[in-house]
């Protein structure tokens, strides 16, 4: 079976700069390589677009080709380090299968779909899809009422089709009740959404900031401006830990506290030089 | 004037019986519609039409009698309207003239809906391989070319999705049957949601190599159609 | 056919030059005055004919050929409209009835009677956590989509509403099971993703059957309830 998109599928990846709330730093040139998936709704169309490309009809189409060019696009994504939607990766996972289910001898004893038959899957999926991206086409250019062909401009009232005066449509009603519960619900209701600082977050900003600093300093006094608020507090103090723990065994930091629930303490460590591996 | 019903001779003006009925028949059907801006449904104009009167042919006769003037009579489903000939769009057609504008990704749902219909919000992601994005069905919805129709008798009972008269009325169709390519698309099975037994690609083996016409895709390619930015550029 | 051009035999559906060019201006004008929500003045309908034309012809030709139909053109101080037919007026509402929209709150109490039924009123002050006003229910029954079901096995016996057949018919639904559910309003983008994990909509009781707790509504029901004057009085 070919994979199922997930929710956030036309989502295009942001570089790792973008996704620290503090100030940017200096980027290297292969990072400022992103992926343009903003253009595309999905793998399938990707893949469709690669397919237009082979500037061959769709009939025509070799689908192990058009798998390996997708696989290939998504090397190189990895090669300059970009993140990827996770139905791209999805869909290069389920691509890397139907190519070895080409290509080698299929086992015995396998009751899963031959690769034939899952190319031919694919093959009949990316063909009605560009079926249905004609039909929009064609259905867009037809004559529209109000653009080229237009009703009576001074309509008079004729007598209603119905018995009732009232009008209403089932959109309306749909709204007024989701809409209506939803109030409700979210006013008896209050989860407030909390600021989480991810561990990734975290050593992201320790690694910029222990480099700096040659003696002993208390890990609050690192964390002091993102402490201000409290509700940011504990996660950050959770995961700062957490993250330091890390940054000891790599030996870019050294770590230090007198007894339990005394200050922690941290300084630069005997590998702090090396660009940490964030 | 170019009234296509061929009169008999001596017939003009002086149509008696059953021919005069239609015709005093047809003033009616016209009137109402014409009063209306809206498609006005068949059924009423049956209920307003003397008993006994074919309501086809009084609509065929308005219908042929229309079909060369500045305003046509044109069905829309069960229904019946009166729309300027497309013809003299560019001379009606003012600045403030406006049409809802679709996303490419709402136009696609839209056409999916439409071709597809009875169809789920699943078989559309199916279709279309991706999540629908908030607001897609939403606006298709709002738009009143949407609907919902039902649910599916299958397990979660999904609700099904399909369009609306004022779609029909909208693009033009008196029904659905009129959709652009619906009996080829129908015909190759690209309307199902299974592969169709008389489908037919090439098989592995002739594709691995490329065609004559072919070239590989490169680096510089991925760049080209916008899949990557080029190298260096700052941002 | 009503056709009050005189044609010349041989004419029909050949006519060439001036006579064609007649014709085509008067498609124009017809279209431009039926697509108008104004009467469309003549210096208008002039500027739009190709050069050289003389209106006066055109709108006579016009006139004339809608003299005995459904509607009629008509001349409004220097501008054009198209206007029913006066022996065909009693089709018009003179009486200006307007298609009335329900209120936000009538909607949501509509709303809340179809994925609640039974559901007495107490029940929908509860979920729509305000007082209900008696003319919103008031108008719900009027509107013929919501009638009283019966009455409540508990204290006060109140009364309990569901919708009708009419509610279905007018809003496209086969039963009351169509109505979406949570999920569906969620990926149709009808409802936002935040709301709480044990949120959830009631699957609406099938229509006709009373519940278990439930008693019809008699006819000294509808006396207590004040719907029909109490039996042998007066007036």
């Amino acid at each position: 079976m070919l994979p199922k998109p997930v929710e956030s599928a036309s989502q295009t990846t942001v570089s790792p700069a973008e996704a620290l709330p503090w100030d940017a730093p200096e980027r290297r040139p292969e990072e400022a390589l992103h992926i343009d998936v903003d253009g595309f709704e999905g793998p399938l169309d990707l893949l469709l677009h690669l397919a237009r490309h082979q500037r061959v009809d769709l009939a025509r189409i070799s689908i192990l080709a058009l798998a390996e060019q997708y696989l290939d696009f998504i090397d190189q994504a990895r090669k300059v380090r970009l993140e990827l939607a996770a139905d791209y990766l999805v869909m290069a996972a389920w691509l890397a299968f139907l190519k070895s289910r080409l290509l080698l001898p299929k086992p015995a004893k396998d009751d899963g779909p031959s690769g034939e038959e899952l190319a031919a899957q694919l093959a009949f999926r990316l063909k009605r899809l560009e079926a249905m991206r004609e039909a929009a086409a064609r259905l867009v250019n037809r004559n529209r009422l109000g653009r080229d062909v237009f009703a009576r401009g001074a309509p008079e009232e004729i007598e209603a089709e119905r018995g009732s005066k009232f009008q209403a449509s089932l959109y309306d009603l749909l709204i007024a009740y989701a809409s209506q519960r939803q109030r409700l619900a979210v006013t008896t209701v209050t989860i407030a959404s909390r600021a989480v600082w991810s561990l990734a977050d975290a050593r992201a900003i320790l690694t910029r900031m222990v480099g700096t600093i040659e003696e002993w300093t208390a890990l609050d006094q690192f964390l002091v401006r993102y402490l201000s608020r409290p509700e940011e507090r504990a996660s950050a103090m959770a995961s700062a830990f957490a993250a330091s723990l890390e940054l000891v065994r790599e030996g870019h930091l050294d770590i230090r506290q007198a007894e339990p629930f005394a200050p922690i303490y941290l300084r630069r460590g005997p590998k702090a030089g090396a660009q940490p591996n964030g | 004037m170019a009234d296509i019903v061929p009169l008999k001779p001596g017939q003009k003006g002086t149509s008696t019986g059953l021919d005069a009925e239609i015709d005093e028949a047809a003033r009616i059907a016209e009137a109402l519609i014409f009063a209306s801006a809206e498609p006005v449904d068949e059924a009423l104009i049956v209920r307003k039409l003397p008993q006994g009167i074919n309501v086809r042919v009084v609509m065929d006769r308005l219908m042929h009698h229309y079909a060369d003037r500045g305003v046509n009579l044109v069905r829309v489903g069960d229904a019946w309207a009166f729309r300027t000939a497309a013809d003299l769009a560019f001379l009606i057609r003012d600045d403030k003239t406006e049409i809802r504008k679709l996303s490419r990704a709402g136009l696609e749902v839209l056409a999916i809906i439409a071709y597809h219909q009875p169809v789920t919000r699943a078989e559309i992601e199916e279709i279309r391989g991706v999540a629908t994005s908030k607001g897609t069905l939403d606006v298709l919805l709002e738009s009143g070319w949407v609907r919902m129709r039902g649910r599916r008798r299958s397990p979660g009972r999904p609700v099904t999705y399909g369009t609306t008269n004022g779609f029909l009325d909208h693009f033009g169709l008196a029904e659905l049957g009129d959709l652009p390519g619906v009996e080829e698309l129908k015909g190759a099975g690209l309307l199902s949601g299974r592969v169709p037994a008389n489908f037919s690609f090439p098989m592995p083996g002739e594709g691995e190599e490329l065609a004559e016409d072919e070239d590989p895709i490169t680096q510089m390619d991925l760049e080209e159609l916008g899949l990557l930015a080029p190298r260096g550029e700052e941002n």
